[in-house]
């Protein structure tokens, strides 16, 4: 069943136009990836899903409901969650009020999921009772993940989750997601530049490009396409060194 | 015996300083905004308890008119965020310096169109009771500052460090967007919070209106209290109290024994010498930025 | 839209980007020029005032608008400018002298003040710089000999090789005077926002760590554009001394720096030309408002008047209308009629529609 | 062609603080004025001739009321002006007014430079702060046995005029000067300034604050038990509303003010007064006309009057003549109006008055 | 001589041991990179030469020179210039005007020069605008030049910083995770410009970095740290065979 659907959808930062017509479809319980370039659109459109922008034009339902133009809190509200680009942690506040506080539309329950984050990042717990302003920018990275959590979303949007982590970190999130995903039927929406990575833990995937999705399917499909494989997995002939440089037009453009 | 008499004087007139403070900080804690309003909220809190409880207006009991009146003034506030603050969420601080310099003016222009422009005294019960004790004489109206600004300065506080509400508040000045990331209802706890701040104020100028006489203009002491509320540093409740209670206390001493025109002078030079030693106030809630 | 194709680093570095603007403002300044052969004596002597206004909001826009130094003191700057001004004519110096002297004068001050000040920043600055102005004030009162005290005093009349340039006796000599003071502060501001000297002052506003790393001396930086701010405030206030003509400590007041603050914020933050539509609205509107309002009773019978202080109450109203429709200015929303006109019929409406932002604690330097 | 004047309509101009600290004056003072003006116009007006009041408000700026000025005297082309608020206000508009010798009727401020250094075009409504000062002192050195006075003041030209007077009459060896402490407007704590009149040991001390400031500052002196403490206003403090608000707070045994006119309490039962404070509340609501309605009420009475003497044929000149010889009594203010060619302030009478039962009392009329 | 020599480097921040007893050096003219996990205090070493930081103890001498009694400002005059882990971009400038303010170090006039514009200053100006324009053609930024930086993406703006960085015409540059946040394909573009820093620039590169194929791409030599402490420091396989590091750092599937 698709939990969310988005149907042209069109956002505009004043006069720049950074959606260009998106629809997608996410399905419960699936882990959907979206793969784009700089600039893409990507982070804008997860902005424009949890009620940060308005659209302009265009239907976002979740659940059959019309979210498009609520108010962001009562979108999470109804239980989708973003993790943002850029960490955005609340720097005056202790690692553990930050934590807490992805648990604000809930009522019950903190105390178990704080201790399943700390279980996932055991030096958030080291330091639960610092300014998060102060923290490493990996660590308020899994701080930004574990706040994200706290809110026990039905939907869980990403953006860009292994920013700034440790290969390790990176592994370790990845797997979080695929768990939360097969074990608590989590639906994911994550937007990623570890292409490689985002295909192996998602089912589906879709390309945006210049605000406009230029490609989509099964991540296995997407993998397989060249495209996919020269400009997102990076072959490696291409980069080494002291190869000439050259770049293969995409072939959607 | 004199000096003592001169800080206590002071420390109920700074705990008057110190609640029109609270209202800054109330507003600051919760959007980093300056209310310049904030004077002109206690002016008109001051004139809607005097039309409840003046025997030629309304003629209420003391205290119904007040409690009436801090209701009426939370109802201004909250609707005062409502209809125009909120239009300019998310835009750059200055927008609302600007715009509650505008709302300052209406305000005046408000209380002077029902109350006029002629000072009007309120009636309040403590008025010229005094008590004493061994050659100290305290004012039963500052006994009753020292008692509301204190009762006042900590339930804020309770609420912002120990209420869910007043996190969320704290949050929202910090990152509005990751406020509502986890769900907080930013403009709505604004809103609130405008009208928490106007209840305050209407307690501060019950408290001032005490102290002589009350015109359209008296929202003036604004500019004094949001120094008080700076050089406590700025989001800071018990900072805003403390600076209150400097300035109040420095007044009188600095005007009983400071020569000539220091006396007028040094609450602002006690300020410059806050900042160039602090320049985030006396509890600063300054940091340097981790890169 | 135009296209401007630049085939060299001057196209740049010009102060103006292309011929049509260049001509732009050289009529600009011919119609300003000529005015005195085009008005009488009212709007002559608004338009003066005016200018007077934007000089101030000019020298309060390098530090609020460039470097983020927020001030609520600059009326005492204003004061300096008259009052040294005015000693230094009553002394025997002619103007031409004595001005720049008060501008500078006021600058030092203005930067000595700034060097402890530099490490304050938005209200804590602002409350800073209300100290300062209160101190100044006192000063102001205690000086008698040259300020007259309380009871104030009247500006030396202006001549300059012999022509009056006295604001009551030859009001369009005066004009004149003004009009080439700010043309010439305007270049100057124009020329420093091109420049090295600019860019630091950008760049500390928005990022103390990053001008540090760039090798900006971040206090020098700060006390330098505190000091030109002040100088240029200075220089204001020696020609609005000579504008008003009598002057005590009472002209200086706390409501002149936050209408300085309304000038520069209404205008547009950070830009020239806001600094001139902010000092329009503060000078103009009230004028324009009384003006209606006479007119309404001269020709329906509807007197205003009679409600006190409903002047002042709809310039708030408007000023409040203005920050909602335009929260970043004036400027801004020039810019953006003339991108509409510029790009029509092309422009659509939902390009200039307000996207949601959202702030961030400013608490973190 | 005489500006402001046409065969139906004479143009007066005011620049006031209707919006400022100082409304408290200028407001009632303007509705008083703009009530009368009302009355003589819907009588057909002077000479055939409407009068049309054209107010400005400067929020007690001085940049505004230099703009004001400008307004009223080279677009509006006024007559005259007539109750312009403020000092330095007044001070600064002269310089637009001089040139054309537009005459300056009844400024609120009784400051001296109103009348000094004297011009054809310059009156003044009530005599000097001054004057007041001077005379109530000496009023109070004989019936009230002071010797020694204090001075409590704000550095505005009001403040230092009454310290002019006091540090005259000590030089003249009439009284000791004690202790003198300068204020804020927006300060509201009077105990340390109260401790440096007690330890001076003044009897008396002479007062220009704010209106509020003075409530407050002589219940503070009762509380700390400065009983025999008398106190000395000036105009500026002449206001019902210190002796209802010092009654609020118990206290109002010793305080004097002078001032240029009467109370208007205690000469309700009088016809003009009651009629006038009848028709005022009927005019603006408000519940009864303090201070700035009585002087804005003779200063609207003395400009009808001087245009009805100076004829149909109206020029400056003979408005200005026709001022230099008003004498009439007015009953509202209590005063009796009378120019010369020499005397450019209205009433000269200085009126002592002490609070009683939470009302001015009149002691004593001098000239 | 090596260019940059850190001795016995330590910061303590309360009872956090952010950097405790680091000690590497770079040669001129070689790209060494800091890896290790999140919180290992790599970006407090850049801030610590930077002089954000005052040091608990150690030395840092760049050229001989030592840094620990300069100024923040000091530091780009040397010739080291940096970017930051978090993007510290002039949020409000062009991208232009970022890069020109990069030119700080090098003008030579003074503000009563700069407004009179005198010749002189449009002289320098044109050198800087000429300057700036390299690197833009060098960053492939052409289509941002006249934009705002607030309203780039992430990744063109992490681009910003570096040419930000390399219009101050270094000597050495320190790049903090300059890869991050980009994609597969840009990332590659960033390996090829280090390249070029070093071989036609003649730069000394420094820089942490999560990405290892980035690192394994371009450096000559990483040194691994943890929890403050260097854990090893040799070629790039070496390092990332050192099985401290791999289970610190790298994880299972260390070839990513
Ligand atoms: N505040 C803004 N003002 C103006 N334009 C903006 C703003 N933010 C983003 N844009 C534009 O919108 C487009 C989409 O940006 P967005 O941030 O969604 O890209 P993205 O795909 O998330 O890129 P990245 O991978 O770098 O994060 C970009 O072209 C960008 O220039
Ligand atoms: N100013 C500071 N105050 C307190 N602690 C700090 C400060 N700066 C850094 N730290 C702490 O020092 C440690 C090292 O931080 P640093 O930013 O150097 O990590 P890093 O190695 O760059 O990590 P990442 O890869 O996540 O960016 C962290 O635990 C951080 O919380
Ligand atoms: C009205 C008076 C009490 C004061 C007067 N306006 C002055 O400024 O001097
Ligand atoms: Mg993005
Ligand atoms: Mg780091």
């Amino acid at each position: 069943m698709t939990v969310l659907s988005v149907r042209n959808l069109e956002t505009f930062y004043g006069a720049i136009m950074a959606l260009r017509g998106v629809s997608i479809d996410v399905d419960e319980g699936e882990i959907v990836t979206i793969l784009g370039a700089n600039g893409a659109g990507k982070t804008t459109l997860m902005k424009t899903i949890a009620g940060l922008m308005d659209p302009e034009k265009g239907a976002i339902t979740y659940k059959g409901e019309t979210i498009a133009r609520l108010a962001p809190d009562r979108i999470v509200a109804k239980g989708i969650s973003l993790v943002p680009e850029g960490r955005e942690v609340f720097p005056y506040l202790t690692i553990e009020e930050n934590l807490k506080l992805g648990a604000f539309t809930r009522h019950g329950g903190q105390a178990q999921d704080l201790e399943l984050v700390y279980g996932y990042f055991p030096i958030l717990k080291e330091r639960r009772k610092q300014a998060a302003g102060f923290l490493s920018g990996g660590q308020q990275q899994m701080l930004a993940i574990g706040r994200g959590l706290m809110a026990r979303p039905t939907l869980m949007m990403l953006d860009e989750p292994s920013l700034g982590l440790s290969p390790l970190l990176t592994q370790e999130i990845f797997a979080i997601i695929a768990r939360l995903n097969a074990e608590q039927g989590v639906t994911m929406l994550l937007v990623e530049q570890n292409a490689r990575i985002a295909l192996d833990t998602a089912h589906t995937g879709y390309v945006l490009e210049m605000g406009r999705i230029v490609m989509s399917g099964p991540s296995e499909r997407l993998k397989a396409s060249d495209d996919i494989q020269e400009f997102y997995l990076g072959r490696t002939e291409a980069t080494e060194r002291g190869q000439k440089r050259w770049k293969r037009r995409k072939t959607w453009r | 015996m004199e000096l003592l008499q001169l800080v206590i004087g002071g420390l109920a007139n700074g705990c008057i300083y110190g609640l029109v403070a609270l209202g800054f900080v109330l507003i600051y804690k919760a959007s980093e905004g300056v209310n310049f309003a904030q004077g002109d909220m206690m002016m008109l809190g001051a004139f809607v308890a005097l039309g409840f409880g003046n025997a030629d207006q309304l003629g209420l009991p003391f205290g119904l008119a007040v409690i009436l009146a801090m209701a009426v003034m939370f109802c201004v506030g909250w609707g005062v965020e409502r209809l125009v603050v909120r239009q300019i969420f998310g835009q750059p601080q200055f927008a609302l310096v600007i715009l509650t310099i505008a709302l300052g003016f209406v305000f005046r222009f408000v209380a002077g169109s029902i109350w006029g422009y002629t000072p009007l005294v309120l009636e309040t019960p403590f008025a010229g009771r005094n008590l004493r004790a061994g050659g100290i004489v305290i004012g039963l109206a500052d006994l009753v500052a020292i008692g509301a600004t204190l009762g006042l300065t900590g339930a804020l506080w309770l609420f912002f460090s120990h209420t869910r509400i007043g996190l969320a508040a704290q949050a929202a000045s910090q990152n509005q967007m990751a406020a509502y990331i986890v769900g907080v209802p930013v403009m709505r706890i604004n809103s609130l919070i405008w009208g928490l701040s106007g209840a305050v104020a209407t307690v501060a100028g019950v408290l001032y209106a005490t102290r002589g006489a009350i015109d359209p203009n008296i929202g003036l002491l604004g500019i004094k209290a949001f120094a008080a509320a700076v050089i406590g540093g700025m989001g800071s409740l018990p900072g805003a109290l403390l600076g209150g209670l400097i300035i109040g206390v420095v007044e009188p001493i600095a005007g009983r024994y400071a020569p000539g025109e220091l006396a007028q002078m040094s609450p602002y030079i006690i300020m410059l010498v806050v900042l160039v030693l602090r320049p985030g106030g006396l509890f600063s809630q300054m940091q340097m930025k981790k890169v | 839209m135009r296209v401007v194709f630049k085939t060299s680093y001057d196209r740049d570095i010009d102060l103006h980007k292309d011929g049509i603007h260049r001509a732009r403002i050289a009529v600009l300044l011919a119609v300003m020029a000529a005015l005195p052969f085009l008005v009488g004596t009212y709007y002559l002597a608004e338009a003066t005032n005016t200018l007077i206004w934007a000089l101030a909001g000019m020298g309060l826009m390098v530090a609020v608008g460039h470097t983020g130094q927020v001030s609520l003191g600059h009326a005492a700057f204003l004061a300096i400018g008259a009052y040294t001004d005015s000693a230094l004519m009553e002394a025997g110096l002619p103007f031409v002298v004595s001005f720049p002297l008060a501008g500078l004068a006021t600058g030092l001050f203005g930067a000595l003040i700034a060097v402890p000040a530099v490490r304050m920043s938005g209200i804590y600055l602002a409350i800073a710089t209300l100290a300062v102005f209160v101190i100044v004030e006192e000063m102001v009162i205690l000086l008698e000999p040259v300020t007259g005290g309380v009871g104030g005093i009247m500006a030396p009349s202006i001549s300059i090789l012999g022509i009056s340039f006295d604001r009551y006796g030859a009001l369009q000599n005066f004009y004149w005077l003004v009009l080439t003071i700010v043309a010439l502060v305007t270049w100057g501001y124009a020329n420093l926002m091109r420049s090295p000297t600019g860019r630091s002052f950008l760049a500390v506003r928005d990022s103390e760590v990053s001008a540090r790393a760039l090798g900006i001396n971040v206090t020098r930086t700060k006390a330098l554009a505190f000091g030109l701010s002040s100088g240029v405030t200075g220089l204001a206030g020696a020609l609005m001394g000579h504008y008003i003509g009598f002057f005590n400590y009472e002209l200086f007041s706390i409501f002149i720096s936050i209408n300085l603050l309304l000038v520069v914020t209404i205008g547009g933050l950070g830009f020239i030309p806001g600094a001139f539509l902010g000092a329009i609205l503060i000078t103009g509107v009230p004028q324009l408002i009384a003006i209606l309002r006479d007119g309404l009773n001269a020709s329906i019978g509807l007197d205003l008047s009679t409600i006190p202080g409903l002047d002042t109450m709809i310039f708030s109203l408007i000023l409040i209308g203005f920050i909602i429709f335009e929260p970043t200015g004036l400027y801004g929303r020039w810019l953006k009629i003339r991108a509409w006109v510029e790009l029509f019929p092309l422009a659509r409406r939902d390009m200039f529609r307000r996207q949601k932002s959202y702030l961030k604690t400013e608490r973190m330097k | 062609q005489t500006p402001g004047v046409s065969d139906d309509e004479i143009r007066i101009g005011g620049a006031h603080d209707l919006s400022g600290i100082f409304a408290p004056f200028s407001v009632p003072a303007v509705a008083a004025a703009r009530a009368y003006f009302d009355e003589v116009n819907a009588n057909g007006g002077v000479h055939g001739r409407q009068i049309n009041y054209i107010v400005e408000d400067h929020g007690y700026q001085v940049p505004k009321a230099a703009q004001a000025a400008n307004k009223l005297i080279n677009r509006d082309q006024v007559f005259a002006m007539l109750l312009n608020l403020g000092t330095p206000h007044n001070l600064a508009m002269f310089q637009m007014m001089e040139p054309q010798g537009v005459p300056n009727v009844s400024p609120i401020t009784a400051a001296r430079q109103m009348i000094e250094p004297p011009a054809p075009w310059k009156f003044a409504g009530t005599s000097s702060y001054f004057d007041a000062i001077l005379a109530t002192t000496d009023y109070m050195i004989e019936n009230e046995g002071t010797r020694k006075v204090c001075l409590m003041i704000l550095p505005t030209d009001f403040g230092k005029e009454i310290e002019a007077a006091v540090h005259e009459l000590a030089n003249e060896g009439k009284i000791e000067l004690g202790a003198e402490s300068a204020h804020k407007p927006d300060e509201s704590d009077f105990t340390g300034a109260l401790g440096r009149v007690k330890e001076s040991g003044c009897d008396t001390v002479g007062m220009a604050l704010g209106i509020s400031q003075m409530i407050n500052a002589i219940a503070t002196a009762r509380k700390l038990g400065m009983d025999d403490v008398k106190f000395m206003l000036s105009s500026a403090g002449f206001h019902t509303v210190v002796a209802k608000g010092l009654a609020q707070q118990g206290v109002m045994d010793g305080v004097y003010a002078g001032s240029g006119w009467q109370d208007l309490e205690a000469r309700l039962d009088q016809p003009e007064v009651a009629e006038w404070v009848a028709s005022y509340k009927d005019a603006t609501g408000e519940d009864y006309p303090g201070t700035g309605a009585l002087l804005g009420h003779s200063g609207a009475v003395i400009m009808v009057e001087a245009l009805k003497a100076a004829g149909p044929d109206l020029t400056r000149e003979n408005f200005i003549a026709a001022m230099e010889t008003l004498d009439f009594p007015d009953p509202i203010a209590g005063t009796r109006v009378d120019f010369s060619a020499e005397d450019h302030t209205a009433a000269d009478e200085v009126f002592v008055s002490r609070i009683e039962d939470g009302s001015w009392v009149l002691v004593q009329t001098l000239e | 001589m090596s260019l940059l020599e850190v001795e016995d480097l330590a910061v303590h921040f309360g009872g956090v041991k952010a950097v405790d007893g680091v000690s590497f050096s770079v040669e001129p003219g070689e790209v060494f990179a800091i890896i290790g996990p999140n919180g290992a205090g790599k970006s407090t070493i850049f801030n610590l030469i930077s002089r954000i930081y005052d040091p608990t103890r150690g030395a840092i001498r760049f050229d001989g020179q030592d840094l620990t009694v300069l100024k923040s400002h000091d530091i780009a005059t040397l010739g080291i210039a940096r970017t930051f882990q978090n993007i510290e971009l002039f949020d409000h400038s062009t991208v232009l005007d970022n890069l020109l303010m990069g030119r700080h170090t090098h003008r030579t006039t003074n503000f009563v020069q700069d407004i009179l514009f005198l010749p002189r200053v449009r002289r320098e100006e044109r050198a800087h605008r000429h300057k700036v324009e390299e690197v833009i053609e060098f960053l492939e930024l052409e289509a941002y030049r006249e934009k705002m930086i607030a309203g780039l993406p992430y990744g063109v703006r992490k681009v910003v910083e570096i040419g930000r960085a390399l219009a101050l015409s270094p000597r050495l540059i320190l790049l903090d995770e300059p890869a991050s946040g980009l994609s597969v394909e840009e990332t590659q573009d960033v390996a090829f410009w280090i390249e070029d820093m070093r071989r036609d620039m003649g730069l000394t590169v420094l820089m942490v970095e999560h990405d290892m194929s980035l690192v394994t791409g371009v450096c000559d030599r990483v040194l691994a740290v943890a929890n403050g402490k260097p854990l090893a420091m040799g070629t790039p396989a070496e390092v990332q065979a050192h099985p401290d590091v791999q289970a610190a750092y790298l994880g299972t599937g260390a070839a990513a």
